[in-house]
């Protein structure tokens, strides 16, 4: 009864953001969001940062946000605690569709350590066990559910590890000598780069910012990344670091995910309306130009803009459980 | 007739020892009535019966014709702002003034939310104006109550017994902690309510000599029976002893 | 000076020599206590797990980290005016949770004091204070903040529950203090209950009670640094979360620091300034 | 005098009353606290506490692993107290009046007390996160600094407290300073201390919990994990776990500090 | 021969107001000395300069023909063991036994080390249980100190100042919180020391008919100055005047 109580629609609109979202750096992509948010709707705007995928997500859920850009794991989980939890839009693509609306969750290792992570030449993933790994947060998609997902599939299939759960890697236990939790991407990677951690996992897009391509090419493995020499905080400390990608697996973008309860019918249609405009899309302060300075959610490298997407679009992280 | 009668009044505050073992007694309006007894006896007990402080066991105490110990919770707050109390600690709010010290004897009066607003009428506080002139510490109603000597905080103390315009004053010990020239202050001003004021006294004493002097009447008190009553004439050096048990008597004349 | 043996009131440990000690149940139950906590203190040590760590490398960095810290406090993620605003919202909290807690705690602690109360409801209210004070502070104020969504709200209603808890022991031990004289006092005038709070309770205990409220406010202060940083409740203490855990940014973290001191040490002077004046003795928390 | 100290009290009164609800009114302001708000939540959180931190078997399972991770922070809490405990009785010697050897020492233990007591126990623990990594160590480290700034505080009152009588007594007889300190006044304050030391260990095992969650170490780590992955059932769990240890240990001090005051 | 000579000792705490002023005499072994004088007079400061609890401003102490002001950290030690101090609140440590405050008195010929272990020698033990039977409060040797009357604390800080084995016992109001009873056992106890043990005692009294009734001599303090000095017999009513001065000694008298 006391849902229905708190289902009102009032006129402010909050938007809840990911701790990998909530650094100052990215203070100008949010606000130019939220621009486009209360234009849409002719309500004020909220920004809430957190700490805390979990707070991020429950706070969705329990009816107290409106709006939250979080990962597809985290809006599945949302979703299945809420029905009333849809995504708005997902950003695409260079396609300009939700064909390649996906980015990549890496498994990186130093580069002055990649031979102890080959067998016969090769990646393999036997070499991982007994080592530091470091994760992002066991709410996140890249940092966590999509890695755990691949490195139980590959260990369970050994008799040593095959009680191994997912609860195993959170704990350290029988895998990995120590597990590490960075609470956010940025993080997982300092982890690895600055020697807390052997092996770490993060995404493509939330380092984007930091680092650029030494050697290889863009996402495949065994390509060697450097931190830029000007990169920003948390990665200063590891300016020029290089590390090397021993897995790469893609995931589907992160939705704009909106609680119906809350943000009503009629907001939510003009807010995916506006946010899939060809204005948005053009909108340097939200899609900003791959080659500028500063730091941002989105970059435009040819024709990225933001699709609407339906819940099912998600199965396939479902699928990973 | 008698303002107070207690009728085979019992008292037991653990259920086994009996503090008060069936007391009778009665009090005329306007007498002033000393209980001497020694230490333990029961005469604090005693006093807290009459306006209910402590619930009795059995017997029955009647009050202005009203039987006490059926009342409740309102009847016996009504009952309490007709029987003022004063105490041998006098009992006072240390931090606050005089003159409020002597308003809370009005407390009885109001309804709760005036009394959570202090709302004390021009003449409440006149009134309390006029008791301490008559007690002789006027000049200190605004002084906090524990920048007082002793015997200046009894009369206080007498003063909030008197603005709740009783008929009935128990005293319990109000003078074993004050020097004897205060002493002498205070057992006059209570005479005085009596003989000018005709209100009733019940006065719990310690010093037999004191009790002699200013009762009507004298209640001798011994593990909780009453062993005497009568004036003070009639109570010869034997009775004394028979209240306070010979070899009390002896030590207490030292 | 001659002396002689006298067995009669002499007591002789086992190996003959004379005891000095009375060897009373007190001074066992210190010896024991004293040898439990050593043996748990060498215990832990060993049973740590050491995993990862380069004892002496981390104590070389953590000395640098300090002095990166304290010698060279900067801002680099937000101004001036943002950092006086964010001290202003953990002052903000603390401020909400202490003025509340205190008005709530009063009324309860009216009904956890023996001498204002009747005994069962005393036992269920000092039940209830127990249990909350026994939830940590951290997990009252995650908890809200799924439960309550993110905001002041939470953060404030998870710090309410130990203010309430901590200010309803010692304001109702206050209360207890009152001479019980008093209140037979203003009781056989006829008060009701609540002239009696107002007028000998109130009066008697009023500076305790601000002290201890204020003691309270100094704790909350740095809880509501601890609810930033580790609830995302906000204020100062989030900055230095971000600072620390997300920019790794050490001149911010000791700026931030520094704030933190001195608010904190103003705050202790004026405690303790109270507590010499209102409090002869010590003050447990 | 007269009245008039009457009226000027009440003014006095009213306006600190004033300033009191306009203190309250500006921090729900500069914080977006709002009242009616924080009302409606309240009710809100505890239903939703009653219909998510419920303990299932399937939590119970967890039990394990969790009183696992409860005993070795109570041991972090343990060994952080205790250790810090021996450094504050120094610094409590060093900066009580009684006993100081000289001014400069007594302001040095004074100024390292209040300074590590009021950076916050967080900052502790960001700051040792950051070189000693994601173990026990780093969170025992962090309780361990603020708890030796709070107990030399509390020694240095105990020490103040016990009597400076005794000390005159032996320093009569020819005793050194060493000979005064042990024997006159560690025993008179040694229940005193242990009584700090107990309720140090308590709330120590409660901070511990924070700093688990910041440093991942401990019971805090373990309520985090499952709060992270919205496990609610064991969450649950932890927190009742907490709180049977914090009792006990805190009925078991009661008893300690009945017997040896 | 003199056990302790004093010669022109002045004292001054603030470097303003003298406390002492010039004080001049030698006491010899085995003497009986009381110094009496009002409140403020300066008598405790004056025992505090003998053992050099308190730096001295001027002037010279010689104790047993060592100069005591000229000595160093370890020799005063030293000397300290050699002169026992009774105090009038006892300072004994109240958690402690009985049998634990009188081995105190040994810590003076300990190293740092041999303290802090508590090596007292079963001689030591032996002699203290032996000086707790003189002064008759043997039985209470396990007791924790606190659980003593004020005149059972008082004989176990003398006991404390016996174990030393000293030649001065110096005794700074050692009955001014005791009762006429125990302050009694107390005067005795320290008679018999000078008398059986040969030792000198130097006590500060507030009483003057104390320390007529003790003393072989008997020192007048006033305002740091030595107003009389002589046995008893000596010590007019006109002198304790001087002594006190005149309307102080009306109110002792009282
Ligand atoms: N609140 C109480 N609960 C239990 N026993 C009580 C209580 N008050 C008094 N008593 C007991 O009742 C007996 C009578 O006490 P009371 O105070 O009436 O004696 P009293 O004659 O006033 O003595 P005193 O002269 O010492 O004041 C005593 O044995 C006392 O211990
Ligand atoms: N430690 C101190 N510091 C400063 N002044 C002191 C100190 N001790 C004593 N005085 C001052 O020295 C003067 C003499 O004090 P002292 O205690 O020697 O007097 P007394 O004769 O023992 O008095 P009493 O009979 O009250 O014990 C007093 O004026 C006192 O205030
Ligand atoms: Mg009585
Ligand atoms: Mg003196």
């Amino acid at each position: 009864s006391t849902e229905e109580e708190k289902t009102e629609v009032d006129d402010v609109i909050d938007v809840v953001w990911y701790p990998n979202e909530s650094g100052e750096d990215l203070k100008s992509s949010r606000d130019e969001i939220g621009k486009v948010i209360a234009d849409a709707t002719g309500k004020e705007v909220e920004h809430h940062l957190t700490t805390d995928y979990a707070i991020a997500i429950e706070t969705l859920v329990n009816n107290n946000a409106d709006i939250a850009f979080m990962g597809a794991q985290g809006y599945i989980e949302a979703n299945e605690n809420n029905d009333a939890v849809q995504p708005i839009v997902v950003p695409t693509g260079p396609s300009g569709t939700l064909d390649d609306a996906v980015y990549h969750s890496w498994l990186a290792v130093n580069v002055d350590d990649q031979e102890n992570y080959k067998q016969d030449g090769e990646y393999s993933l036997d070499t991982i066990a007994d080592k530091k790994f470091s994760f992002v947060s066991n709410s996140s998609t890249s940092g966590f559910k999509v890695p755990s997902a691949g490195i139980l599939s590959h260990f369970t299939e050994q008799e040593e590890y095959k009680d191994l759960t997912e609860e195993d890697l959170m704990e350290g236990g029988p895998l990995f000598s120590q597990v590490l939790f960075g609470n956010s991407h940025q993080g997982s990677a300092v982890n690895l780069l600055d020697g807390n951690a052997d092996v770490a996992a993060f995404c493509d897009t939330c380092v984007e910012n930091y680092v650029e391509v030494a050697e290889g090419e863009e996402n495949e493995v065994g390509s060697i990344y450097k931190v830029k020499d000007d990169a920003e905080q948390p990665f200063n400390k590891v300016a020029g670091k290089e590390f090397t990608l021993m897995s790469v697996t893609p995931v589907l973008n992160a939705p704009f995910a909106a609680n119906m309860d809350t943000l009503g019918e009629e907001d939510f249609k003009k807010l995916q309306e506006a946010l899939t405009s060809d204005e948005v899309a053009s909108n340097e302060g939200i899609f900003v130009p791959e080659d500028a300075e500063q730091s941002a959610l989105f970059f435009k490298t040819d024709k990225e803009r933001f699709a609407p997407a339906e819940d099912d679009w998600f199965d396939p992280i479902r699928e990973l459980q | 007739m008698a303002l107070l009668q207690i009728a085979r009044l019992s008292k037991s505050y653990d259920n086994e020892t009996k503090v008060l073992k069936d007391i009778s007694f009665s009090v005329k309006a306007g007498e002033f009535v000393s209980i001497i007894g020694p230490s333990g006896a029961g005469k604090s007990t005693l006093l807290r019966c009459v306006n209910q402080m402590v619930p009795i066991s059995s017997g029955e105490v009647i009050f202005d014709n009203a039987p006490v110990t059926q009342l409740k919770k309102r009847a016996l707050r009504q009952l309490r702002t007709n029987i003022g109390m004063v105490f041998q600690h006098y009992n006072l709010v240390p931090r606050l003034t005089v003159i409020e010290n002597v308003l809370h004897g009005r407390l009885g009066y109001k309804t709760t939310l005036q009394g959570i607003m202090s709302r004390f009428t021009e003449k409440e506080k006149e009134q309390a104006f006029y008791l301490l002139r008559k007690l002789g510490i006027e000049e200190h109603a605004y002084k906090r109550c524990d920048q007082l000597s002793g015997g200046q905080q009894q009369r206080v103390g007498i003063a909030r017994a008197l603005i709740q315009g009783p008929k009935l004053v128990l005293c319990d010990e109000p003078i074993a902690s004050l020097d004897p020239n205060s002493s002498k202050i205070i057992m006059d001003h209570l005479k005085s309510i009596t003989s000018e004021l005709g209100i009733t006294c019940l006065v719990n004493l310690h010093q037999v000599e004191v009790a002699q002097q200013y009762s009507d009447r004298i209640i001798g008190l011994n593990q909780g029976e009453v062993v005497f009553d009568g004036t003070n004439y009639q109570l010869t050096e034997e009775k004394t002893n028979r209240i306070y048990g010979t070899e009390m008597r002896e030590l207490i004349t030292v | 000076m001659e002396t002689v043996a006298n067995p009669t009131y002499m007591k002789r440990k086992r190996n003959g020599r004379i005891s000095i000690k009375a060897g009373s149940k007190s001074e066992r139950v210190i010896r024991l206590t004293m040898m439990l906590l050593f043996v748990l203190t060498v215990t832990a040590f060993l049973l740590f797990d050491y995993t990862g760590l380069e004892l002496w490398t981390a104590i070389v960095e953590t000395g640098q980290n300090l002095k990166v810290m304290f010698f060279e406090p900067a801002l680099n993620h937000f101004t001036w005016a943002e950092a006086f605003y964010q001290v202003g919202v953990t002052l903000g909290l603390a401020v909400l949770s202490t003025i509340i807690g205190a008005v709530i705690a009063f009324f309860l602690a009216l009904m956890a004091a023996t001498n204002l109360s009747k005994e069962w409801v005393t036992k269920v209210v000092r039940v209830i204070v127990a249990f909350i004070r026994a939830v940590p502070t951290v997990l009252w104020v995650l908890i809200f903040a799924i439960a309550a969504g993110l905001g002041s709200e939470a953060a404030v209603l998870g710090m309410l529950f130990h203010s309430i808890a901590y200010l309803v022991k010692a304001f109702s031990e206050a209360f207890e203090e009152v001479d019980k004289g008093i209140l037979e006092a203003l009781r056989a005038t006829g008060s009701s209950w609540w002239h009696v709070v107002i007028h000998g309770i109130m009066p008697s205990t009023f500076t305790y009670i601000l002290s201890w409220t204020f003691l309270r406010f100094e704790i909350n202060f740095a809880v509501a640094v601890a609810m930033g940083a580790a609830a995302g409740a906000g204020g100062i203490g989030f900055e230095l979360f971000m600072a620390s855990g997300f920019y790794f940014d050490l001149s911010e973290v000791g700026f931030i620091t520094y704030a933190i001191l001195i608010i904190a040490i103003i705050l202790e002077v004026f405690s303790t300034q109270l507590k010499n004046r209102y409090f002869p003795s010590s003050v447990r928390n | 005098m007269s009245e008039k100290v009457m009226q000027k009290r009440k003014w006095q009164m009213t306006i600190a009353l004033i300033i009191i609800i306009a203190i309250t009114y500006l921090s729900a302001a500069i914080t977006k606290f709002n009242f009616i708000d924080g009302l409606v939540a309240f009710p809100e959180a505890i239903g939703w506490m009653f219909s998510n931190l419920l303990i299932t078997q399937e939590s119970l399972e967890k039990l394990p692993t969790i009183l696992d991770k409860l005993v070795e922070t109570i041991f972090m809490s343990i060994a952080a107290t205790t250790t810090a405990a021996v450094v504050s009785i120094f610094l409590g010697i060093m900066g009580s009046k009684t006993t100081s050897i000289n001014g400069f020492l007594s302001t040095f233990a004074r100024f390292i007390a209040s300074v590590s007591r009021n950076i916050p126990v967080v900052a502790w623990a960001l700051i040792l996160l950051l070189s000693f990594g994601q173990n026990s160590l780093t969170g025992y480290l962090a309780l361990f600094v603020g708890t030796v700034g709070f107990l030399t505080r509390a020694f240095i009152e105990s020490i103040d407290e016990a009597s400076h009588s005794a000390v005159e007594a032996l320093t009569a007889t020819g005793a050194t300073y060493f000979h005064i300190v042990n024997k006159a006044v560690i025993p008179q304050s040694l229940p005193q201390m242990i009584s700090w030391i107990l309720f140090m260990i308590e709330t120590n095992i409660r901070s511990a919990t924070l700093v688990g969650i910041l440093t991942g170490t401990g019971i805090g780590y373990t309520f985090d994990m499952y709060y992270k992955s919205m496990n609610y059932n064991v969450v649950a769990l932890v927190t009742f776990s907490i709180v049977i240890a914090v009792i006990i240990i805190e009925l078991m001090s009661n008893y300690i500090r009945k017997v040896i005051m």
